[in-house]
């Protein structure tokens, strides 16, 4: 087999100008499950598939909070993202202290980039293995960004990573339109149906494997009289029986998704169940 | 390929018997892989534009900017690979800031293009790191007044930080573009990424250098090229990003900032209609004046 | 030699500069030492309940005898989930150096947020009391001046009120004033919360008399004493005035009140 | 006589003395600032209705010697926020290029938001006089505790993230507080009385309108200027609304009457 000469350390170019091991980061995100995310003008939510190892065993974590008005979801090595998540969680946290607010999410984000981006420009180190959707309210408005171990971070209306990604990723460029003006639950029902897409055939969504997360404003608080200050909806995870509800919100099964989902896709190569990935 | 299976080009630093260096050659064809950036020195000012890919629908429109501000006066625009982008960014936002630090005064876009060509050219003289996959085009205007050192205390001589012929001319518009290389050339009108070619051959039909145009007149140019040099038939859509910077009494007061809405709208309208313009010429002519590549 | 000095002063005996005295020399001192402490006075006050807390304190700053501000907190809600502390369960109060207060308070608030995060459950008040007493600790050769009273609910649901001295030694009292009035209120909350010299009329002579016996106050009465005390403070010091802060911790959660002192 | 090259043009030693180069003595302790030296008097500053009216004189003293008669000091931070200095004016200039740093790097985020042109989102998301007054709060307590303090007491004017009027105050030990009407230095005793007769409580500030307000503090910097020695009757008055700042930094007290001298007794040449 053609042996390629130019993917051995993350300082090498390519003849083309590629950089295979970042590359190769990249694929790592795409082995861990699915994660969604939507924002809209008033909240950023992320939901996400969990994974056991095996039956018996307990699901993997995908959520995580970073701060009051932050949190993110991961999809691959998870070791790399509680590294991230902690810097995370130590910028806003000095940030808060400082200045007495929220972290802008851009900034926070753009501070992992740059972290990231060092890891593929220097010999004996590695780009991350993980991805990342990071979801978030500041002065400026709820916020969603993707993050990719090449150091790129881009925001994003709605998106996904993770395995067997695409197929939310069309559901959510269908429905793009709507998001903007869509409710906290209109979003978290979004959210979900996109994951479904995602599902391998004969998988359903279950309270035991799925993950929501939310953040956003709470509509006026009337206490202060004229208070013009938006309140921020800390963001929470839901796990187990607090997620029954909004699987209930999708349950309706196919015959009731009125956009017209397209043909069911033909089960896509396996999710790849290493062991390592997502887990703790 | 030359290069390939020859060993020389499988890591940084190294020279091959021909005296280059692979790596960086390799870095620049990251660069034309990227969306076209372009800057324009005109007479009053410097334009920045960027072609942006959007590579997904899914993409907040016009969140993402890829023109930053380094210091008040100074913006950057880069093609290549993204997050080397941000890299160089941040270390020209450092580099300002000491300059700011030692000198009391703000940084001129010609030291700032020594800086960060001397740390691109830093990043081609180990193996233990790569060169950027990224050209920067670097503009700025320099201040042609005296400012304030430090809110001057005192009733000394109100002349600054002193140091300055009263009949020579200080500051102005500036423009640099910076290779993985670490090379730079000041420019009149530079162009990096996808459509190089076709947009300095648009460029080079102004008169810059002469009379010059004026800071609007570049703007609208700044797009049109921008609109020239898109490849549809390649690439899927873009988005237009823009921004300029005018000395003291321009439309920025000396600083980078994008180019606003309603100006920008103008100027993608004026660049489609010539575009159109251009096409039903084309089609009249039948043998086509194609932009040599 | 000093024929070429213009000073007149300087003929006879020469002057040298060498021998002069030096600037820093020990009875020339003159050197401008900063102080990185100040006291900005009010006055604290604790009192634990039988299924409650309640923790107060005068909202005066002072520096010397300006009056810095009429509305400064001192009693603090801590350790929320989140910056608003909606869900806090605990609440410190700091008197002495406000700077060191506040950096003491947000430290403390820190720690019980982490806690809350990587345990999913609020510090216990045992638990942040032996923590404060850490971080003071810890700060001992430079210690923040503030005399702090940390305030809760026990395991048990009993009112919990521990007091603490700037370098971190602490007790778990019924009751505890701190600051520029505490030696005006403790006496009278030895009297009126722990009952202290109050006798069963006609129990006897000298030792023979019996002590009223100690029953837990209801919160009202308690409302009523912490009031009282800070009415007498403000009457007798010039430190505290201007506003009352009341936090009362219950099992349902934390109740402020801000209630009105003279200004005087 | 020394007639080496090198004693050329230098004093003496003979007469004056060995040249004491202990200054350039770089080991043992490093010291730092122990006491201020070029030094700016009051700060004052009230709120009113709609913002806040801040003044400070002109005058830097050497001590008693009034070094430099055109200081500003009152700056601008973004537009919005007014920062008033008292005390040692380098280290206010340290802090004036801080906040230059911190203002550069505002730029830096010109990122429209939710939508393109919603500027009030842009603007919500920069450091606002909330934010820098808890910065400024932070500095100074960090430098008090490394017993290195900026030798200043600084009044901080502008609005909070719930847009309400903010005027906060900060001092070298990182002591800070808020208050309807704040002063440093002498002005803490002899124009916050004045002050506070307008404006005890928020709510009266809340009614004050912008030429009352404005009037109180021209009173109170005419009433500093005749008590406090280390005054002078030109200064810097800054007010701050939601529509921005107007800062003026040359004004001249107006209306002075010295009438009330006559009546000092017991200074200077007097006899009787």
């Amino acid at each position: 087999m053609f042996r390629n000469n130019y993917d051995n350390d993350s300082v090498t170019f390519s003849p083309q100008g590629r950089i295979f091991q970042v590359e190769y980061a990249a694929e790592a995100v795409k082995q861990g499950s699915v994660v969604v995310g939507i924002a809209s003008k008033t909240h950023a939510v992320l939901v996400a598939i969990k994974r056991n190892a095996e039956e018996l065993s307990s699901y993997q974590k995908k959520l995580f909070q970073i701060d009051e008005h932050v949190g993110i979801a991961i999809a691959g090595l998870t070791s790399d993202a509680r590294v991230l998540s902690n810097f995370m969680k130590q910028q806003c946290l000095g940030h808060r202290l400082t200045y007495s607010r929220n972290m802008p999410v851009r900034s926070l984000v753009d501070m992992i980039g740059s972290k990231a981006q060092i890891n593929t420009q220097h010999y004996g180190k590695r780009p991350y293995g993980v991805g990342l959707l990071v979801a978030g309210v500041d002065d400026s408005g709820p916020h969603l960004f993707e993050f990719q171990p090449s150091g790129m971070t881009e925001e994003m209306v709605a998106f996904a990573i993770g395995a067997r990604s695409q197929m939310a990723r069309t559901y959510l460029e269908r429905n793009l339109d709507k998001f903007k003006t869509s409710s906290r639950e209109e979003l978290i029902e979004h959210g979900l149906r996109a994951l479904k897409e995602s599902l391998v055939q004969d998988r359903e969504l279950t309270v035991e494997n799925t993950s929501i997360g939310v953040v956003g404003y709470v509509k006026g608080d009337k206490e202060g009289g004229e208070e013009k200050k938006k309140k921020v909806e800390p963001f929470q995870v839901f796990d187990g029986q607090d997620v029954q509800r909004y699987l209930e919100l999708v349950a309706d099964d196919k015959k009731d998704d009125k956009d017209g989902s397209g043909p069911q896709p033909a089960t896509v190569a396996d999710e790849g169940e290493q062991m390592e990935v997502d887990a703790y | 390929m030359t290069s390939i299976g020859t060993g020389y080009d499988l890591s940084n630093s190294i020279f091959s018997p021909d005296g280059r260096n692979f790596q960086v050659e390799y870095a620049m064809k990251a660069v034309e892989n990227g969306g076209t950036s372009i800057g324009i020195r005109c007479k009053d000012g410097v334009v920045l534009a960027v072609e942006k890919i959007i590579t997904s629908k899914l993409l907040k429109p016009g969140a993402n900017k890829r023109i930053a501000t380094v210091d008040r006066h100074l913006g950057v625009v880069s093609s290549g690979m993204l997050p080397d982008g941000r890299h160089f960014v941040d270390r020209a936002r450092d580099e300002a800031r000491s300059w700011r630090d030692n000198f009391k005064t703000p940084i001129t876009t010609a030291d700032l293009a020594s800086r960060m060509g001397n740390y691109l050219q830093a990043h081609t003289l180990y193996q233990s790191v790569r060169p950027f996959g990224i050209t920067a085009i670097v503009g700025g205007f320099d201040a042609q007044e005296e400012s304030p050192v430090d809110g001057e205390v005192g009733n000394g001589p109100s002349c600054g930080a002193g140091g300055k012929n009263p009949d020579k001319k200080y500051g102005g518009p500036f423009l640099y573009m910076i290779e993985p290389s670490g090379l730079y050339w000041g420019y009149y009108g530079a162009a990096t990424g996808k459509g190089r070619q076709a947009a300095k051959a648009e460029l080079e039909k102004l008169d810059l250098t002469g009379e010059g145009i004026t800071l609007e007149e570049a703007v609208k140019e700044a797009a049109r090229i921008i609109y020239v040099a898109h490849d549809d038939s390649k690439d899927k859509e873009f988005e237009l990003e823009m921004s300029w910077i005018s000395g003291k009494d321009g439309p920025t007061k000396g600083l980078h900032q994008e180019v606003p809405k309603a100006l920008r709208e103008e100027a993608e309208r004026l660049a489609k209609k010539s575009l159109d313009d251009s096409d039903d010429e084309e089609e009249e002519k039948k043998d086509g004046d194609k932009m040599e590549e | 030699m000093a024929m070429f000095s213009q000073n007149p002063l300087l003929n006879g005996p020469n002057y040298s500069f060498s021998e002069a005295p030096k600037f820093n020399a020990p009875e020339g001192a003159r050197e401008h030492r900063f102080d990185p402490y100040t006291d900005n006075g009010g006055s604290t006050l604790a009192i634990a309940g039988a299924d409650f807390t309640i923790m107060a304190g005068d909202t005066r700053l002072t520096s010397g005898y300006s009056i810095n501000s009429r509305f400064h907190p001192k009693v603090f809600k801590i350790g929320g989930t989140t910056s608003d502390q909606k869900d806090a369960t605990l609440v410190l109060s700091v008197v002495g150096f406000a700077a060191d207060g506040e950096a003491l308070k947000e430290r403390l608030d820190a720690i019980c947020k982490m806690y809350r995060y990587r345990h999913g459950k609020p510090m216990s008040v045992k638990a942040c009391a032996q923590r404060l007493s850490t971080i003071l600790y810890q700060k001992r050769f430079f210690p923040y001046y503030a005399y702090a009273i940390l305030g809760g609910l026990d395991e048990e649901g009993k009112g919990a009120v521990y007091s603490y001295d700037p370098v971190g030694s602490y007790e778990r009292e019924q009751c505890r004033a701190g600051g520029a009035a505490a030696s005006l209120i403790m006496p009278f909350l030895d009297n009126q919360v722990n009952f202290k010299n109050q006798f069963i009329p006609g129990s006897g002579e000298g030792h023979a008399l019996q002590e009223r016996e100690r029953r837990p106050l209801s919160r009202q009465e308690v409302e009523t004493l912490v009031k009282d005390a800070f009415d007498g403070a403000v009457e007798r010091h010039i430190e505290v005035g201007d506003g009352l802060q009341m936090m009362i911790i219950t099992k349902e959660g934390i109740e402020e009140v801000v209630l009105p002192l003279k200004k005087d | 006589m020394d007639h080496r090259p090198q004693a050329w043009g230098r004093p003496r030693d003979d007469v004056y003395g060995a040249y004491d180069g202990s200054y350039l003595n770089n080991s043992g302790p490093r010291t730092v600032t122990q006491s201020p030296v070029v030094t700016g008097t009051s700060v004052i500053a009230i709120k009113f209705k709609d913002g806040i009216v801040m003044a400070a004189d002109n005058l830097a003293s050497y001590g008693s010697l009034a070094r430099f008669t055109d200081v500003k000091r009152l700056r601008t931070f973004l537009g919005t926020t007014v920062i008033g200095f008292g005390g040692d004016v380098s280290d206010m200039q340290f802090l004036d290029r801080h906040l230059e740093e911190l203002a550069v790097d505002e730029s830096y985020e010109a990122e429209p938001t939710i939508d393109e042109d919603d500027q009030e989102a842009k603007k919500a998301s920069q450091l606002n006089a909330g934010n820098i007054y808890r910065y400024l709060q932070k500095l100074m307590y960090q430098r008090r505790n490394s017993f290195d303090p900026l030798w200043n007491h600084i009044l901080v004017a502008g609005f909070d993230s719930a847009s309400k009027p903010l005027l906060g105050s900060v001092d070298l030990r990182g002591t800070s507080f808020t208050s309807p009407s704040l002063a440093t230095g002498f002005g803490a005793a002899l124009a916050q009385p004045i002050m506070r007769k307008y404006a005890a409580t928020e709510e009266d500030a809340a009614k004050l309108t912008r030429e009352q307000a404005v009037g109180v503090i021209k009173e109170c910097m005419k009433v500093l200027f005749y008590r406090d020695a280390r005054s002078l009757d030109r200064y810097s008055i800054a007010i701050v609304t939601k529509d921005g700042i107007e800062l003026k930094e040359d004004e001249q007290l107006e209306k002075q009457s010295w009438a009330f001298a006559e009546r000092i007794k017991g200074y200077g040449t007097q006899t009787v």
